[in-house]
């Protein structure tokens, strides 16, 4: 133990008797940027909840394994205790608070982090995010989704954490906003902070990555450095999936299996 | 919603063993009149007009998510409804004289149209603002009571005439069945459960199909449920009505059971009352609704009845804790603590019982 | 339904945007975050009112009409931010969807008419059919809060199509799945066109999908239109390099 | 069945008395539905406690001709269902009621009472509404003849004259509405003007309500509602050098309010027209009855209510001695022994007459007035009179 | 005229106090979108602590002593009951707090029996005469309370974090645990600091001209209900609004009463419900409360 960033290890989780995560184990060593790969249900963002405490909103509970930071244990705490200790998150689905402010949702974000640093993290989540000075009176709630999806990165970084975990935060985003986030996380990843990302844009995520992880059906089934991850065929199949031939025909195949559906005649 | 995961060999299992125990429930709730005296058949009777209005909330509150603190309300125009069109006059406040059974029928219509009267209320707000803005009704309520002297005959409530169908009387005029004396009590039992029957049968038809999915949508998203097809408003009006109506017929069953109506009754309390049965009983379902109603009539009733007996409660002017006292610290206590320990109410700890074996497919 | 002018007051979010969308086809709408898509599909689904302008579906005119006539005439949605309710299942989600197609009313429910069990049992045949196609049958009596966010979406997508839709607003069918899932939604997409022959109006961000997809693409930014047609002249339209795509795609 | 009709007709028990419900073996059970917990507790509890003492001691003489009384006692909290079922649960064990609070319940339960029931009841409830049963018996002035001596105390001690103007602050509901038909009789018979102002029981400041008929111009008022109202309209009225008399119902004082801010004024300004002499009577019985009180219960409060409940009570029991006398323990017994009681009085300076059940047991009421030093914090200014108005007085008409 | 202002000068009085309730429902609205049905018996929890501490400690210790004694009740509350709720629908939290206001008011009228106990205030009865009209001192300390305390919180919502994190928390719990937010904390806060505000608000309800602290004082916290909903339930203004509002419209039906009689006599209760209702169907979220939501 004691390794430093963000270890996580043999990491089960249930929701109830439904088994989401079985002895997972990643590591985020720090500086780097690692990614976690997996379809839908695969137990990604019930990854982020564990780290973050926040499964028990959820019904879902730890069974075991171990969260370090630092090597400081995380599982037990409260969740606002894990922000304290400088892991914060962007939950997935947005999340904004729809009937606060704009600035409010900001001034939010930084509730967790130290006071000094409060004006230069606004000023720079404004350069960023330019709208969000814009509308910092309207309800957050009014805002576009991607507006939101913005507004919930930004409150995130309002924060200064040491650990970032961002779950899809490309959601809903404009190609253009999507590489701005890219260009984000870069940024603040350059300043130090270690970042876990979910992110369904593998391709992104793995340009971002130093290192990736493929999380299958709550088990970690690939792992390795991201460069070599996104060379593999499976990664490539699955995840990258870009439009060329084999997709085509990929589509092709489907096509002549699916199920058609007719009208109805009600 | 957990039947159909349950395996079809348990399945038959627990049907069989359901209609036993609902055979011998039925045939217990026909005898009890020939058992018990007048003051259980009227607790019983107190029970079921509760389970009825219960079951109106339910549909309201738990179903679509409209709050409503104003149920007492449309029980004092079901009650009141059903003495003005069923008197004759003989007391000198207004009566219309009408059949005793078509008068009931009206005092649940008009119920109705009084919670369609406040569609345009109960259509804008939401939440805690319906809720409070329901509380406004009971209290003109019970100003109209208090004032409308011709028509509640004020402080003092006024008869209540008994029902007359096919000839039967429910009054306390005896009528010996099988060498039991069948006073009003007795009777009414039997009507009072044919209703409840009928009620709660309507009640989970409505609930389990077209209407109660629209409901439903209606509480857990409004916009989508708009856009979805349902027309929201009508929709929120309507339910209202039902609502109303229940608790109108519910009035009308206690009417009767008093046999006179006082304005005392219609109070805060009783819309209060309500919302805690239906929590205690569960939300959103009909057989919650008659658990909550009955726990939440009965307690009262039989802590005084056995007060004596008790041996924290000690019998009023010894000083100690008065049966009345106890009576609300738990019923305050089931309160809070069913909330916190069997969230989703009474009727989830039968159904929990039931899923152990098939883990946790319903929650 | 043709001729489509719509403005939103207060801060314009749609400023004078017009476009026909033809029978049978699939049209992308796509634009920069915050341009007015989604603003777009409310006033068409009358969940806004339009300050100006008029939307009209064949021969019946929309603006004005509330959300539940308008999904009577037959516009389906799915929405941006889920509008599945967590605590329900995913069946009676569907079923839902079938509320315009079904008559039974309060009192047929409450009495149990045998009309309203036959209609019962035959929509739920076809919500069985649906979900089969879109790839949820076996998610049919799970709660739909358990569900991860990709199948939740496809359960709005199943859902819009109970309501045997003539014209279908899709907000990101495709956002937060995997590069697999994807491609198979898109082609349940397709299917639906081709199968239904449907009209489908769609929105999103992945570009991939809207090129596979959209046989005719309207750009929007800050609320105007700045681009409409075919989507590769779309996708080479240098104003719409500048304000969506970026120098990198 | 356990409940097939057995023949439960009147039995005669040795020594020929006839029994019938409420009585087993050798003991006879009184019901009690009163208020511990709701909104008349303070009067329910000395009310009360006042019948327990009465039947211990009568108990502790030998009881009734050999008959041991007991008191079954029900609270209902003034909530309606719970008195509804009090009743029915106590009726098919209980020979009458010694008690039963709140007029409204009494009248839902009269249809039974005078029905099939015919026990006898004796309401701690004054209102006009309740008479007319040979059943339930009002013991006492009722609100409306309370409410005529009141004005007429005024009329004749305070200088109130034809042309004047007086107001009336009354509950809402059937004590305060009785109340304010004694007010408006007098009223037209004498040529006042009432100025009236209804409250409710949750109204605790009657600022508003002295403004009114400050602005009105009366120069008396009067007031039938609760003990707080009463001391927040003497208080407000004094603060506000609005000095004019106040006099109030004997349900709108307590002793405790001495000890609050408005006490200085309520000894001052303010009366209160009672059906009986006061706790502190200067009578042997009273004194006595204190003297007991006080040695059973040392941490309550002396007040009205005990003056009330002893009264009743003891009105029951001389008409059950009088039954018995009769050989007669029946209800229907019980009922003609009461009927037969013309001139009862337990030593608080009024005599009942219940010998017409159309009118009240007396139209005489007793002016007290607060006083700190006197025993139950009440002492009297006019001894037990009717006024002639009251005399001619007849409820309802 | 000078009736007019009489009736109005004294609704202003009366309406501070409600607003001081109103008050206390808005703090703990905020903090956690529940509508606090036991804000009544906290009322009665300070009072009556206040009422027998004053003989012996003096009336400005036991005042203190009241609202510690009040914010530890509503404490206890928080996290004996309302943090064990592991559901998320704010109308069934809402009904746990009829059944804790049950319990307590229970054990209050119990201990309070048929007492009517004294503040021990400094004011008694005196009263301030501006010309004809007379105004009590009690009255004015509370109109200066209220406007001191609602100026108070307006500012700590404003600018401090602890009104971002209560609206946070409120708004979900979850998303607020990950930005730091300790909810237990906020939420136990808002009870205590709502304990304390019933505790300030019902000694103004009990002194003069009430004539003291009985079983049936807390009945008075309905008439804050409407007050705390049509200003808004989640706004401090709207409850000094409100609060003032309701006062006026009772002081106004009770004193013309006479000129009302067509609406039945008795009015007083029921004339602020009616404003609130008309009021509402005008502004659906009260005067000053935040509009519910509609995009999707
Ligand atoms: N509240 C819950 N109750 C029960 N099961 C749940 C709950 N939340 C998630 N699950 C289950 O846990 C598994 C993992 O879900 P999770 O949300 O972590 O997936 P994910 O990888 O984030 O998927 P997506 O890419 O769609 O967001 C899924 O099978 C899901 O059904
Ligand atoms: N009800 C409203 N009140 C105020 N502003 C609104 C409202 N609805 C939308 N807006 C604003 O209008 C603009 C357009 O919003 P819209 O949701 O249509 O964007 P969008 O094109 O769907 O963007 P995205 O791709 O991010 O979802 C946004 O700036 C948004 O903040
Ligand atoms: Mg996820
Ligand atoms: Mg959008």
């Amino acid at each position: 133990m004691g390794g430093s960033g963000l270890v996580v290890q043999d990491l089960s989780v249930g929701y109830g008797p439904v088994r989401a995560l079985r002895r997972v184990s990643l590591e985020v060593p720090e500086g780097a940027v690692v990614t976690v790969l997996g379809s839908n249900g695969a137990g990604k963002s019930t990854l982020l909840r564990a780290i973050s405490r926040t499964l028990s909103f959820h019904g879902g509970a730890v069974t075991e394994g171990s969260v370090n930071l630092n090597g400081r244990r995380l599982d037990g705490l409260a969740p606002d205790r894990v922000v304290a200790a400088g892991v914060s998150q962007v939950p997935e689905g947005r999340r904004v608070f729809a009937r606060m402010t704009v600035a409010d949702n900001l001034r939010a974000g930084a509730l967790g982090g130290d006071r000094s640093g409060r004006t230069t993290a606004l000023d720079r989540v404004h350069e960023l995010f330019p709208v969000l000075a814009e509308r910092s009176g309207q309800r957050a709630g009014l805002l576009s989704g991607g507006e939101q999806q913005m507004l919930a990165v930004a409150r995130a970084l309002m924060a200064t954490p040491r650990v970032l975990l961002l779950d899809e935060p490309s959601l809903g985003l404009a190609p253009l906003m999507a590489e701005r986030i890219a260009d984000t996380v870069r940024e603040i990843n350059a300043q130090g902070t270690s970042v876990l990302l979910v992110e369904q844009n593998a391709a992104l995520a793995l340009r971002l990555a130093t290192r990736a992880y493929v999380l299958e059906v709550g088990e970690v089934t690939l792992s390795g450095p991201a460069a070599e991850l996104a060379a593999s065929d499976e990664v490539r199949r699955r995840y990258l999936g870009v439009v060329d031939e084999d997709a085509a025909a990929d589509a092709e195949q489907t096509g002549a299996t699916r199920r058609t559906l007719t009208r109805w005649k009600g | 919603m957990s039947e159909a995961l349950v395996k079809p060999l348990r399945l038959v299992r627990t049907r069989r063993t359901r209609t036993y125990v609902w055979t011998a429930a039925a045939v217990l709730l026909l005898a009890l009149p020939f058992y018990l005296d007048r003051f259980w058949l009227q607790a019983g009777l107190f029970a079921m007009a509760a389970a009825i209005g219960a079951i109106g909330i339910n549909l309201l509150t738990g179903a679509t998510g409209q709050l409503s603190m104003g149920h007492a309300f449309f029980l004092a125009v079901g009650a009141y409804g059903y003495c003005v069109f069923a008197a004759d006059g003989g007391d000198g406040l207004t009566g219309l004289g009408l059949p005793t059974w078509l008068a009931a029928v009206l005092a649940v219509l008009v119920a109705g149209v009084a919670g369609g009267l406040f569609s345009p209320i109960s259509g804008r707000l939401s939440g805690a603002y319906l809720g409070i803005a329901t509380l406004a009704l009971v209290f003109i309520g019970q100003h109209v009571m208090f004032n409308a002297h011709d028509l509640t005959g004020g402080a003092n409530g006024r008869d209540v005439p008994p029902l007359n169908l096919f000839g039967l009387t429910f009054d306390d005029r005896e009528l010996l069945v099988a060498a039991v004396p069948f006073g009003s009590a007795e009777k009414l039992w039997y009507a009072g459960l044919v209703v409840l029957l009928a009620g709660a049968l309507f009640a989970r038809g409505v609930l389990r199909g077209r209407p109660g999915r629209a409901m439903n949508a209606i509480r857990d998203h409004r916009i989508a449920a708009g856009v979805i097809g349902v027309p929201v408003a009508r929709h929120r009006a309507a339910v209202f009505v039902l609502s109303s109506m229940y608790a109108g017929l519910a009035g009308v069953l206690l009417a009767l059971v008093f046999q006179r109506t006082v304005p005392d009754y219609f109070g805060i309390t009783l819309s209060l009352e309500y919302l805690a049965m239906i929590v205690i009983g569960g939300l959103g379902s009909v057989s919650g609704a008659v658990a909550g109603a009955v726990f939440v009539s009965l307690l009262p009733q039989l802590l005084t009845r056995y007060s004596d007996a008790l041996p924290l409660v000690s019998a009023p002017g010894t000083g100690g804790i008065a049966p009345g006292e106890a009576s609300r610290y738990l019923y305050g206590a089931a309160v809070v603590l069913v909330v916190l320990f069997l969230p989703g109410g009474l009727v989830r700890v039968a159904a929990r019982r039931r899923v152990t074996t098939h883990p946790g497919e319903e929650r | 339904m043709r001729n489509l002018t719509v403005r939103f007051a207060g801060l314009t979010a749609l400023d004078d945007v017009s476009f026909t969308v033809r029978p049978g086809t699939v049209h992308a709408l796509i634009g920069p975050n915050g341009a007015g898509k989604s603003t777009c599909f409310n006033v068409l689904s009358g969940v806004y009112r339009a300050t100006q302008g008029s939307v009209r579906f064949g021969a019946h005119e929309l603006t004005g009409m509330p959300p539940h006539r308008i999904a009577g005439l037959g516009v389906a949605r799915i929405f941006q931010n889920l509008a599945l309710p967590p605590r329900a299942t995913v069946e009676d989600s569907l079923l839902l969807g079938r509320h315009r197609l079904t008559r039974t009313g309060f009192l047929a429910a409450g009495l149990r008419l045998p009309s309203a069990a036959r209609e019962e049992r035959l929509h739920r045949e076809r919500v069985r059919e649906i979900a089969e196609f879109v790839g949820i049958a076996d998610c049919l009596d799970r709660l739909a809060g358990s569900l991860p966010y990709g199948q939740q979406k496809l359960a709005e997508l199943a859902r819009a199509l109970c309501m045997e839709p003539r014209l279908l607003l899709l907000d990101e069918p495709v956002a937060g799945m995997t590069a697999d899932e994807r491609r198979r939604t898109a082609a349940v997409i397709a299917g639906v066109r081709d199968g239904l022959g449907i009209s489908i109006v769609l929105v999103e961000h992945d570009m991939g999908v809207v090129m596979r997809l959209a046989d005719a693409v309207t750009v929007l930014d800050f609320g105007r239109r700045i681009a409409d047609g075919a989507p590769v002249d779309v996708q080479n339209d240098p104003a719409v390099v500048r304000a969506y795509l970026g120098a990198g795609s | 069945s356990s409940k097939a009709k057995d023949d439960d007709g009147d039995k005669a028990a040795a020594g020929g008395v006839k029994t019938g419900d409420g009585i087993s073996g050798k003991t006879i059970t009184l019901g009690a539905l009163t208020d511990m917990t709701g909104v008349y507790a303070t009067l329910g509890k000395s009310v009360t406690q006042a019948q327990q003492l009465y039947v211990k001691q009568l108990n502790a003489a030998g009881g009734v001709c050999g008959y041991k009384v007991r008191l079954s006692i029900r609270d209902h909290g003034y909530d309606p269902q719970k008195a509804v079922s009090g009743y029915t649960e106590l009726e098919p064990k209980v020979l009458g009621f010694a008690q039963f609070i709140g007029s409204p319940f009494v009248a839902a339960v009269k249809q039974r009472i005078d029905g099939q029931d015919k026990g006898l009841v004796l309401p701690q409830a004054w209102s006009a509404a309740l008479l007319g049963s040979p059943y339930i018996r009002v013991i006492g002035s009722t609100y409306d003849i309370e409410t005529i001596n009141a004005v007429d105390f005024l009329m004749q001690e305070k200088g109130i004259k034809k042309g004047d103007k007086i107001g009336h602050v009354y509950f809402e509901g059937d004590y305060g509405e009785s109340a304010l038909v004694g007010s408006r009789h007098v009223a037209q018979e004498e040529g006042l003007t009432v100025v009236e102002q209804k409250i409710k029981p949750t109204d605790n400041d009657m600022t508003a309500q002295v403004a009114a008929l400050k602005q009105a111009g009366v120069k008396a008022i009067v007031i039938s509602a609760g003990p707080r109202q009463a001391a927040s309209l003497v208080g407000v009225a004094a603060a506000g050098g609005f000095n004019v008399p106040i006099i109030g119902n004997n349900s709108a004082f307590a002793p405790q309010l001495l000890a609050t801010q408005a006490g200085p004024a309520l000894m001052k300004n303010y009366y209160v027209s009672s059906p009986s002499l006061p706790i502190g009577a200067d009578t042997p019985e009273a004194k006595k009855l204190v003297a007991d009180y006080q040695a059973a219960y040392p941490k309550d409060a002396l007040d009205n209510g005990i003056v009330a409940g002893w009264t009743a009570v003891s009105a029951f029991g001389e008409a059950l001695k009088k039954a018995c006398a009769s050989k007669d323990l029946t209800r229907e017994g019980v009922d003609k022994a009461l009927l037969s009681i013309d001139s009862f009085d337990v030593g608080f300076g009024i005599a009942q007459d219940f010998t017409d059940p159309k009118s009240a047991s007396s139209k005489q009421s007793v002016i007290l007035q607060p006083d700190k030093s006197v025993t139950g914090g009440m002492k009297v200014v006019r001894e037990a009179e009717a006024s002639e108005m009251a005399e001619a007085y007849t409820p309802g008409a | 005229m000078s009736t007019f202002a009489e009736i109005l000068l004294n609704g202003v009085s009366l309406g501070s106090v409600y607003a001081l309730i109103a008050l206390g429902f808005v703090v703990i609205f905020r903090a956690t979108e529940v509508v606090n049905f036991a804000h009544a018996s906290l009322l009665l929890a300070g009072g009556y602590v206040t009422a027998t501490l004053h003989d012996d400690i003096g009336f400005w210790p036991a005042l203190l002593a009241g609202i510690a004694g009040a914010a530890l009740v509503g404490a206890a509350v928080e996290f004996l009951v309302m943090r064990r709720y592991r559901g998320a629908d704010h109308s069934v939290l809402a009904i746990v707090t009829i059944g804790v206001d049950i319990l307590l008011t229970t054990e209050l009228t119990r201990r309070i029996g048929t007492d009517v106990l004294v503040m021990g205030d400094p004011w008694g009865d005196a009263v301030l005469k501006l010309g004809s009209i007379s105004l009590a001192h009690t009255r004015i300390a509370a109109f200066v309370a209220a406007a001191l305390l609602i100026t108070a919180f307006l500012l700590a919502f404003r600018y401090t974090s602890w009104g971002v994190a209560m609206r946070a928390a409120a708004e979900s719990p979850e998303t607020a645990a990950l930005m730091g937010v300790r909810l237990g904390r906020v939420s136990l806060g808002a009870w205590a600091v709502a304990g304390g505000l019933a505790a300030v608000a019902a000694l103004f309800l009990t002194v003069f001209p009430t004539p003291g602290l009985e079983r049936a004082t807390s009945l008075a916290a309905l008439k804050a209900f409407p007050a705390a909903i049509l200003g808004g339930l989640d706004s401090t203004t709207g409850a000094l609004v409100g609060g003032l509002l309701v006062g006026i419209t009772e002081s106004l039906a009770t004193g013309y009463q006479s000129d009302l009689t067509f609406l039945g006599r008795g009015l007083g209760d029921l004339a602020p419900y009616l404003v609130m209702v008309a009021i509402l169907l005008i502004r659906p979220a009260g005067l000053f409360g935040t509009k519910e939501l509609a995009r999707v």
